[in-house]
């Protein structure tokens, strides 16, 4: 079984992903059986699916690097449970650089 | 101080703000007796500046040390071709006095006044300053001096409203202001210095500039005036001008118990060395890497 | 007109345009041969106008009929305390040459200017301005001049990128572009006089003026440089400032078969008398009733 | 029968409604049996049960008047039928009077 989910890019994010901002992907339902896949597993399947090089500038001790915010359906993904969050079909799964320029 | 009535010129100058719904004098008088710290006389402040001032803002402080240069012109649409080398936060002073009557003839009943600062905002000096302004504008470029700002409207307990812009990009929000996150709670861990990106290197567009700050400018009118809806999430207002659709509004979380600075038990009692934090400083024009 | 090179000093002067991702030198040319015709030196106008300069677009047009007032200062940035009782439009041009080496130093190679137009804009007149622009943006008023506007774009082909405000509310669109809606695919009638409320008597905050005509200045780059997404659908953008979320993205019909004057079988095929059609013209500043 | 429907009034229109942004109501699934709930008969419902005075100002000739644009769902109700649109529960409907000011 497979989930669908809609990945985006941005604030310079999508820099790292050959300038796509966004991208619609279908990840394992349990990428580590028997558990649900959670938000953990989608990081390191995207680093290892969809990054190319540099996985630093989007990892950092298991979590996004410093400087990232991530947002599920919306929402600030530490309302959700952060690493935990278990990924369900159509999720809106949305990666940012946050900005400092002014 | 001052009077609560408006005066003839004033009535006439604010007309259009008396007639709002939900406005009316007693927001313009609150208006004219509230003090806001712009800090960052460039992109972002040039147009929270022009209308802040224009609202009838009774005290505004700018601070910048840098002056302005031939490359600010395509988006710093408060300075001109006739200020380069003059130091920023005067010419928009001198900007901003050019359309406001307020500060060109002022009542002695009524404390008008916009002070340019032409000074390095750190440590030292970060927390006099900002003591003296009900509510604090980040219109900077650079990660340190937004955990200055940050660290510093925690400990005077003033809000912030944070503003960034970046190529077509713009981000929103404001910090430390009715139990919402400040910028530690979103961000405990400075980004690694390569992958952050001024925008002299990764440039801007002007008119991004100018949705990002007329929109602070609007953000401190709300929160000056109260008028504030109680049923909005902390929220983070995301825009990219060549994304559709271009604006999304984000839920925040709220303050973090665990914050070292906001949290229940801080660990950051004073300010400390940002550039050090951060690895680069307010006058790192170029890091050696960038790719973000 | 012009060579197809930068001096060095536009080099200099737009440099952080030139570095942004998918711009670069193509676009600055563009944006350097480009005309732009600006209808309105109020609100939505100023920051327009200042953008648009700020960018390097080669010749700016400004057409407003209306001189500088004190009630207009609280919004509309580009004028001054010392401009008032002047015209609106030579006003916001003088402001645009202070901050624009090309105005004041025209390169004999390359065709630089902003012309203001001192007319009230009507259907004597509109189709013979508007011939000579590439883009028009409508930062008018007043719902007459609006359907004139429309009506001249679709009949001279050229797009148009309208922006309102009201009171804490803004709305933006372009109008007869890449098969999307005129105007009057949206709004065949006119609105009934007495539901009609302008700036004077229904109030506007400046910002909100601000942060719409910033995005209209970034529609018509975006137009000029060829740099919008193929798969973004028709759409309004609206703004109401006292609401959460702030903005939201509708996606509108397309240009409509049955249009009156841009549809397959055109009834009009000539400017009208806009007063009557909408019953109030750009002089009616105060309409009998307002109520919406 | 009823639908749940979220009604939103923007552009100057909440001042003929209280200065009442938004509302959600309840209405039949059916107003005029047995032809289910269209935008017509919402249009008529608000008149009746939400507008207290100056009918005129929000309809005209058996729709909204001039100057006033319907959403349906974040999307221009002429792509979805305009008043001949059935109401399904949980609709999201705007409308918006088109501002002229600068
Ligand atoms: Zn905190
Ligand atoms: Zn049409």
């Amino acid at each position: 079984m497979s989930l669908k989910v809609k990945l985006s890019f941005s604030g310079g994010m999508e820099l790292l992903f050959n300038n796509n901002k966004s991208a619609e992907v279908k990840i394992p339902a349990s990428i580590n059986p028997p558990n649900p896949t959670n938000m953990q597993d989608l990081i390191f399947w995207i680093r290892d699916n969809l990054l190319k090089e540099r996985p630093g500038l989007f990892i950092s001790e298991n979590t996004v690097r410093p400087g990232i915010l991530v947002l599920i359906n919306e929402t600030d993904w530490e309302l959700e449970g952060e690493l935990d969050y278990e990924i369900k079909d159509g999720d809106d799964i949305v990666f940012i650089s946050t900005l400092h320029g002014g | 101080t001052g009077s609560q009535q408006l005066s003839l010129p004033e009535y006439l100058r604010y007309g259009r703000q008396l007639i709002l719904p939900g406005f009316g004098l007693p927001a313009q008088l609150k208006l004219r007796s509230v003090s806001i710290l712009i800090v960052g006389a460039g992109g972002l402040g040039a147009p929270a500046a022009m209308y802040l001032a224009a609202a009838g803002v009774g005290h505004l402080g700018i601070v910048d040390y840098d002056n302005v240069e031939t490359s600010n012109l395509q988006r710093q649409v408060i300075h001109s071709e006739f200020r380069q080398g003059l130091s920023k936060a005067y010419s928009a002073k001198m900007s901003v006095e050019r359309y406001s009557h307020r500060f060109l003839t002022p009542d002695k009943d009524v404390n008008h006044m916009c002070i340019a600062y032409n000074i390095l905002l750190d440590s030292s000096n970060a927390l006099k300053i900002i003591k003296a302004y009900d509510i604090i504008v980040d219109a900077t470029d650079n990660v340190a001096t937004r955990y200055l700002l940050n660290d510093a409207c925690v400990i005077t307990g003033k809000p912030l409203v944070s503003g960034s812009a970046l190529r077509m990009d713009g981000q929103l929000t404001v910090y430390n202001y009715k139990n919402g996150p400040c910028y530690r709670c979103l961000f405990p861990k400075p980004p690694p210095p390569e992958t952050v990106v001024n925008c002299s290197d990764g440039g801007v567009l002007g008119a991004v500039t100018g949705v990002i700050g007329s929109l602070q400018a609007l953000l401190a009118i709300k929160i000056a005036v109260g008028m504030d809806d109680p049923s909005e999430p902390h929220n983070l207002l995301i825009f990219s001008a060549n994304s559709y659709p271009p604006f999304r509004s984000i839920k925040l979380r709220g303050r973090k118990k665990e914050c070292a600075i906001c949290g229940d038990n801080p660990t950051i009692k004073e300010l400390q060395d940002y550039v050090q934090f951060c690895g680069s400083g307010a006058l790192d024009k170029s890091p050696e890497t960038m790719l973000l």
